[in-house]
């Protein structure tokens, strides 16, 4: 028998310093794009009350929205499928609890639990028609836009015969569910750091005296959890193998035993489950549910994710680097009002800061994984 | 004779209007090389998927050490200890070398209620497993895509022998291989069958499968066209059948041997 | 009897103001004993509206109530309407001289460059000399035109004190806190409907500048209702989009049954609602207010 | 030397049958949606109006303009790329032909002709983006979409203080080359079925006594023309063999010797060209130019091309079949209107329609190619 | 010796950081056919590809008939006479044989001032050229994904034959044919030879580069290992060059014979 013959480096590639190598990683272009955006904003906007608490709290929550669709939207396209029929989906998801709580009179919880369970079936459809007869989701989550925007009109002006139902907030009164979404944490230490100075109070109005900034909204909260579930899932588990896999090549992951079809219609369910966060967090917050809620979200979600560094065609990305993304998205966006650029210049802005942001990632990707 | 590891009798396979097997049956043994010949079309891929879980045959029976099998996907068939390397590669080239490796069999850990990927555990064997291959690694973690062909096919066997405790498919691993690799997946074979493992090898070419086959069996337009043993058939002879019995001997005369 | 209307408007379906334009009507065919549709372009277009109105036209109905946002688009299928036949009334948008023009009956609405105006010299009055425009609506002209006349109303330059807010509500909400507090010495907050009134109400409350910063607002709904009752906002223009819809139904089926018809233009706007007499509005806020 | 072994018909296959054969084309689906939408409609809304001369022309001009943009868009697909900012661009070609002919006050063909050029470049910019840096189509041209509609807000807010821009035509006003665009064809035929009594006339106003339609407008003769110039590029030339390349395998085409980034920014700006257009088409038959025109045009296009029949991923479609798509996409929002169903629901139906007719499509597609 | 039809000088060729070539030389004689051998990675493929036109070679010059040469792309190539059937396959499943048959070099009819694909013509020529190759298709109109593998490498044979006028490069073409198949086209490669056109072969079964090659060029990590000429080197040397040098005497011992 054959000794193996022992195979040693390549002499014909140049090493890479393992500087080098530490700093190539996925979430390079996003933290890159995050530091690039505070050191732009810090020198153009920094005394326009940006950075001051109520400031930062401002381009938080804006940052925690996009976050949130951000990491289903970033795991399903890893998973190598993409849902455009997110926005549609706030929406509906949002009309619905309102139905459920207010028209129907449902107790909040019930409400919130059934929207849930209706709008994870509806991912799972998505999922489903998507695994089953082979068609990109593009098509068929387009369709699903339609549908679900559709329905969104439809049901409250059939029923309670206006498209904003109101009054959310007051059904919601002390429920245990709702408080979840719609309340902030920590009210009594930013109320000490008011009384020590620390973050400036209110000077005028019903509020004087109050800190500007009373506590971290749930939405925040949200946001934050779900990074770091979405991120140690994807990275620390088996399920995470699976995803990557999903998303690099279906077939040859299929060929290895991984359950393809579970895992894309456990991502499209999951994306549902981020845009109905989304919506009660939505709604717990503003008390009403309108038909026009959450019209574009689809694509901000995605803009947040490519700009994270994740592979439009599957396969690749990470959901720190989304969250970066929306980090990005969200300082970028607030921060153009803060610094006063006329409001309408703020899509070409989004359009160039994406053509650059995909263009860096592109660069990174081809040296982490020698694509040609 | 012992009783076989996997019987398969009779297995038809139809994909809509196209009738890929039309009845291919074949017994495979312990510790022995099986090897799967025949013109292109023959339907040994599909043959092979069929015992990989990847295809559920249309007609016929699988038995496993005598007992009914029914393969519903690949996992199943890897649960039984079937291990197999597709003809078209399954690797993802975005993954690295270890996520590869240990794809759809990952090593948990679990910490508390939760059971996480063991990344200690699978860069560890990975490093080790290619080393034994004669591979060394910039690193576990490195991309699958900035491997050269021959070293992503060695990844997919020695994954294949590293899970695969009862029977190895190969379905045509040497056919983009330069002969260095070649002799490399050619010993691999040898030392795997020596452990008792039944590996099942598909290849076009007549003297990799005289090199290592015990027996040979040769797949014509969806059918069984015959089995032979090693000794029993000449490599003329061995090749005349896998051209589906037409003689090529006035290739043979103007060109010269055996291709 | 059972005369058939079409009223085409120019709002995307998600736009939730029209909602009492469609329960006005609602209730009017039931009232009159007439059948109305309601028709709009599904993403705002006003191209897409010029060719519902062709179509309404062509369906043969007895008369087509539409607005009129951009002159220019519609005023062709408008008139070929009236001249195949089809007696128009022009609503919500448009002036009285353009409605003349294409041939219609009568104008019943509000002109908004003259609403914003009239806001503005209001404003004026009580001493504003600076304001920021939520403009969740930019592509849209009429929107504009409010934020313009406010502007003229109190003589000064519109200039960037007119944002693009988008429609979600918690942007809105965090660029009008943006604005703020970049621009910390606004005087004023106008926006143009409860999409923008609504979350601006929230982020004043909690900027600590609710009831503080003078807050005027276009159109009604629950929780405008609310902030007035509550001192937050100064006024709201309504420009009671019920009569703008119910009107025209009654008016074209009284013309039509009985030839009668009346001898002018009917502004049913502006009117400025403030914390007195709120009770019916606040029972009916976007439903029939 | 060996004689090469006849290989016969592979027997394990089972013949098609030569009327099945002759059905089985990329239009099939089209054509059959065509068939069952008229069906459709003609049971349920033929009293309606729908089909008198006025409602023709109705759904016709609606169906012409969805072609327009989906001949482009069928093209540019087929040659395995998509363009999200074609909508972005209507209003924005829009806006500079109304800036350029009115504000700057040009001649009106002057202001057309650099509008196409100034277009047709940016389809190139889009183009060379996209084959240079090797990113998706959709990442380049969604970034387009924001920064074109960002610049159709911007520009005539700054330069005319306002967001739509009338008075174009009165400038196109005996203008040889926007008469091309605005105008219609054949009065002389109409006034005589007017006067034949064969369509309804006008019963007051000015134009008393004239058709109800009074000629073909030039939009519908553009649309025929593009399709027709389309399909005979596509089926009947070399350069539509290419396109077909470029789009089934980029790599494969180049090996072979098809200059495939020429064909692919020639197609871009073959779609600007389309979007062009149309925007013109608009511009002069309404006399204005808004910030607003053409939003989600891109979704209406790709939708037509894929009820038509084509794949999303490129290398395989019809232009007969998106041109299919879009009259039947075009009667069905129209004929909804007709048959009176509740607006709201237009959505839900487009949404169903799509849904099936890429089922339909994908089920004729495997047949022909024998795509697994 | 006559004039080679191609000279290659010297070719290097880099990407990025990877040197793929690192200076190969070989010439191109008319009526030869001409073996290109090699490791896996030794850089046979980005050779030829200097050569076709698809990577401009970083260093180093081509003559063609003494005269220098630069391709911008395949089209320049195809254009002096260089045919290529490349090793992953340049074929469009979508597309109908006859479409990818004259892919590239479609055949056009004026009618007017206008120029269309002449569609008749390259029916009728793609299917008496598939005729010649022995294979009858439904119809030039069927797809080319519905052939099979090695129907679909004889279209690509077929073609680059039909127009490869001077120089028809063949990289891996038999790597996944059946012995029918390849017996096929090593007899192409010879009848083509005998018609005066240089052939390009490359390979890595030493027994199909015996059949029908004139001359052996071996490359090693990006660089020319050696030539020899058809008659100067037994299988075996040839083999131990390929592999590298490296002696596979153990492997043999084991195995039996050259693989
Ligand atoms: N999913 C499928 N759908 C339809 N036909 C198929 C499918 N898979 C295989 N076939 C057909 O079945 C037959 C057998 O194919 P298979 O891949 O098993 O051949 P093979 O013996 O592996 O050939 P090769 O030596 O070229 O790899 C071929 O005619 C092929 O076209
Ligand atoms: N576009 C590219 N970018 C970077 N590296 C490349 C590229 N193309 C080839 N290489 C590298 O150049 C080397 C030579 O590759 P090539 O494909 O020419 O080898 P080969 O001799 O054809 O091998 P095989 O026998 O496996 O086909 C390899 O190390 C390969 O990884
Ligand atoms: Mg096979
Ligand atoms: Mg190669």
């Amino acid at each position: 028998m054959a000794d193996t013959p022992q195979i040693v480096m390549d002499e014909r590639v140049k090493q890479i310093s393992p500087m080098r190598r530490a700093m190539i990683r996925p979430e390079l272009g996003g933290i890159v794009g995050t530091i690039a955006v505070f050191v732009f904003f810090g020198l153009f906007a920094f005394d326009s009350g940006m950075f001051n608490s109520q400031g930062i709290m401002n381009w938080s929550v804006v940052s925690a929205q996009f976050m949130i669709i951000a990491v289903g939207a970033c795991l399903l396209m890893i998973a190598g499928e993409f849902d455009l029929s997110v926005g549609s989906m706030i929406g509906f998801a949002g009309m619905m609890m309102a139905i459920f709580g207010v028209t129907l009179g449902w107790p909040m919880w019930v409400a919130i639990l059934v929207t849930f369970a209706l709008c994870i079936s509806i991912g799972a459809l998505n999922g489903f028609i998507v695994v089953r007869t082979g068609l990109p989701s593009f098509i068929v989550t387009l369709a699903f836009l339609f549908i679900l925007r559709g329905f969104t009109i439809f049901l409250p002006q059939t029923i309670e015969r206006k498209t904003i139902i109101g009054g959310i907030r007051e059904a919601a009164e002390g429920d245990w569910l709702a408080a979840l979404f719609g309340g902030t944490i920590g009210k009594g230490f930013f109320t000490w750091m008011g009384e020590a100075g620390i973050i400036a109070t209110f000077e005028r109005g019903t509020r004087a005296g109050e800190p500007v900034v009373n506590g971290i909204p749930m939405l925040i909260v949200w946001a934050l959890g779900l990074v770091v579930v979405g991120h140690v899932l994807l990275t620390r588990t088996r399920f995470g193998n699976w995803i990557f896999a999903a998303g690099g090549d279906a077939e040859a992951a299929r060929n290895s035993g991984v359950p393809v079809n579970r895992v894309k219609i456990t991502m499209f369910m999951f994306t549902a489950f981020c845009a109905t966060v989304f919506a009660a967090c939505q709604v717990m917050e503003f008390g009403s549910a309108g038909a026009d809620r959450g019209l574009l979200k689809e694509f901000e979600a995605i803009i947040a994710v490519v700009i994270g560094g994740a592979l439009l065609t599957g396969g690749y990305g990470s959901v720190i680097g989304a969250a970066l993304g929306a980090l990005i998205f969200g300082v970028v966006q607030q921060g153009l009002f803060f610094a006063g650029v006329e409001s309408s210049l703020f899509r070409v802005f989004l359009g160039v800061i994406l053509l650059f942001a995909v263009i860096l990632n592109t660069y990174i990707r081809r040296i982490i994984t020698g694509e040609r | 004779m012992t009783q076989p590891l996997i019987q398969m009798k009779n297995i038809e396979k139809h994909f809509g209007s196209v009738i890929a097997l039309a009845g291919v049956s074949v017994d495979i043994h312990a510790g022995e090389c099986h090897c799967l010949l025949g013109d292109n079309g023959a339907g040994k891929s599909t043959f092979i998927k069929t015992l990989s879980g990847v295809h559920k045959p249309t007609r016929g029976e699988i038995l496993f050490e005598g007992r009914d099998m029914h393969f519903a996907d690949p996992r199943d068939a890897i649960a039984a200890g079937i291990a197999t390397v597709h003809q078209h590669l399954a690797m993802i080239p975005l993954m690295s070398v270890s996520r590869n490796f240990f794809m759809g069999n990952e090593p948990t850990r679990k910490i508390g209620p939760f059971s996480f990927f063991d990344h200690d555990l699978a860069n560890r064997v990975t490093m080790q497993e290619m080393e034994k291959m004669g591979i060394v690694l910039r690193g576990p973690d490195q991309a699958v895509g900035t491997l050269s062909g021959g070293e992503r096919q060695t990844v997919a066997i020695a994954r294949a022998v590293h899970f695969g405790a009862r029977v190895l498919i190969l379905d045509e691993p040497t056919s983009a291989l330069g002969v260095r690799q070649t002799a490399n997946v050619l010993a691999t074979i040898d030392t795997v069958r020596k452990q008792g493992v039944a590996v099942v090898f598909i290849t076009h070419n007549v003297r990799h499968a005289m090199a290592v086959g015990d027996r040979f069996t040769v797949l014509n337009r969806g059918r069984t066209y015959g089995t032979a043993k090693r000794g029993e058939i000449t490599p003329e002879e061995l090749q005349d059948m896998m051209a589906g019995g037409q003689e090529l001997a006035t290739l043979e005369s103007s060109l010269g041997s055996t291709v | 009897e059972g005369e058939k209307y079409i009223l085409v408007s120019h709002a995307p379906d998600s736009d939730s103001w029209w909602n009492t334009i469609k329960n006005a009507i609602a209730l009017a065919s039931e009232q009159m004993g007439v059948e109305v549709e309601y028709r709009n372009p599904p993403t705002g277009d006003l191209a897409d509206m010029a060719r519902i109105i062709e179509q309404a036209a062509a369906s043969g109905p007895d008369g087509i109530i539409t607005t009129l946002s951009d002159f220019d688009v519609l005023s062709g299928p408008v008139r070929s309407a009236v001249d195949s036949g089809v007696d128009v009334i022009i609503m919500n948008s448009g002036t009285p001289e353009q409605a003349r023009e294409v041939g219609a009956l009568m104008y019943v609405g509000q002109p908004e460059y003259d609403a914003g105006l009239a806001a503005g010299e209001r404003a004026k009055e009580d001493g504003v000399e600076s304001f920021l425009c939520v403009n969740h609506y930019i592509s849209s002209p009429a929107s504009t035109e409010r934020c313009q006349g406010f502007a003229d109303g109190l003589g000064v330059e519109l200039g960037e004190q007119m944002i693009d807010s988008g429609q979600d509500p918690a942007e809105i909400k965090n660029r009008v806190q943006a604005y703020l507090s970049a621009n910390p010495d606004t005087d004023a907050v106008l926006t143009l409907g409860p999409t923008s009134a609504d979350p601006t109400l929230l982020a004043l409350d909690e900027t600590g500048m609710a009831g503080d910063i003078y807050f005027g607002t276009f159109d009604l709904g629950a929780n405008i209702v609310q902030g007035i009752k509550d001192g937050v906002i100064e006024w709201g223009i309504d420009q009671q989009p019920f009569l703008q819809a119910y009107l025209p139904v009654v008016v074209l089926t009284n013309y039509h049954r009985y030839g009668v018809l009346p001898g002018n233009n009917i502004n049913s706007g502006p009117g400025f609602v403030t914390a007195e007499g709120l009770e019916m509005v606040e029972k009916f806020a976007g439903e029939y207010r």
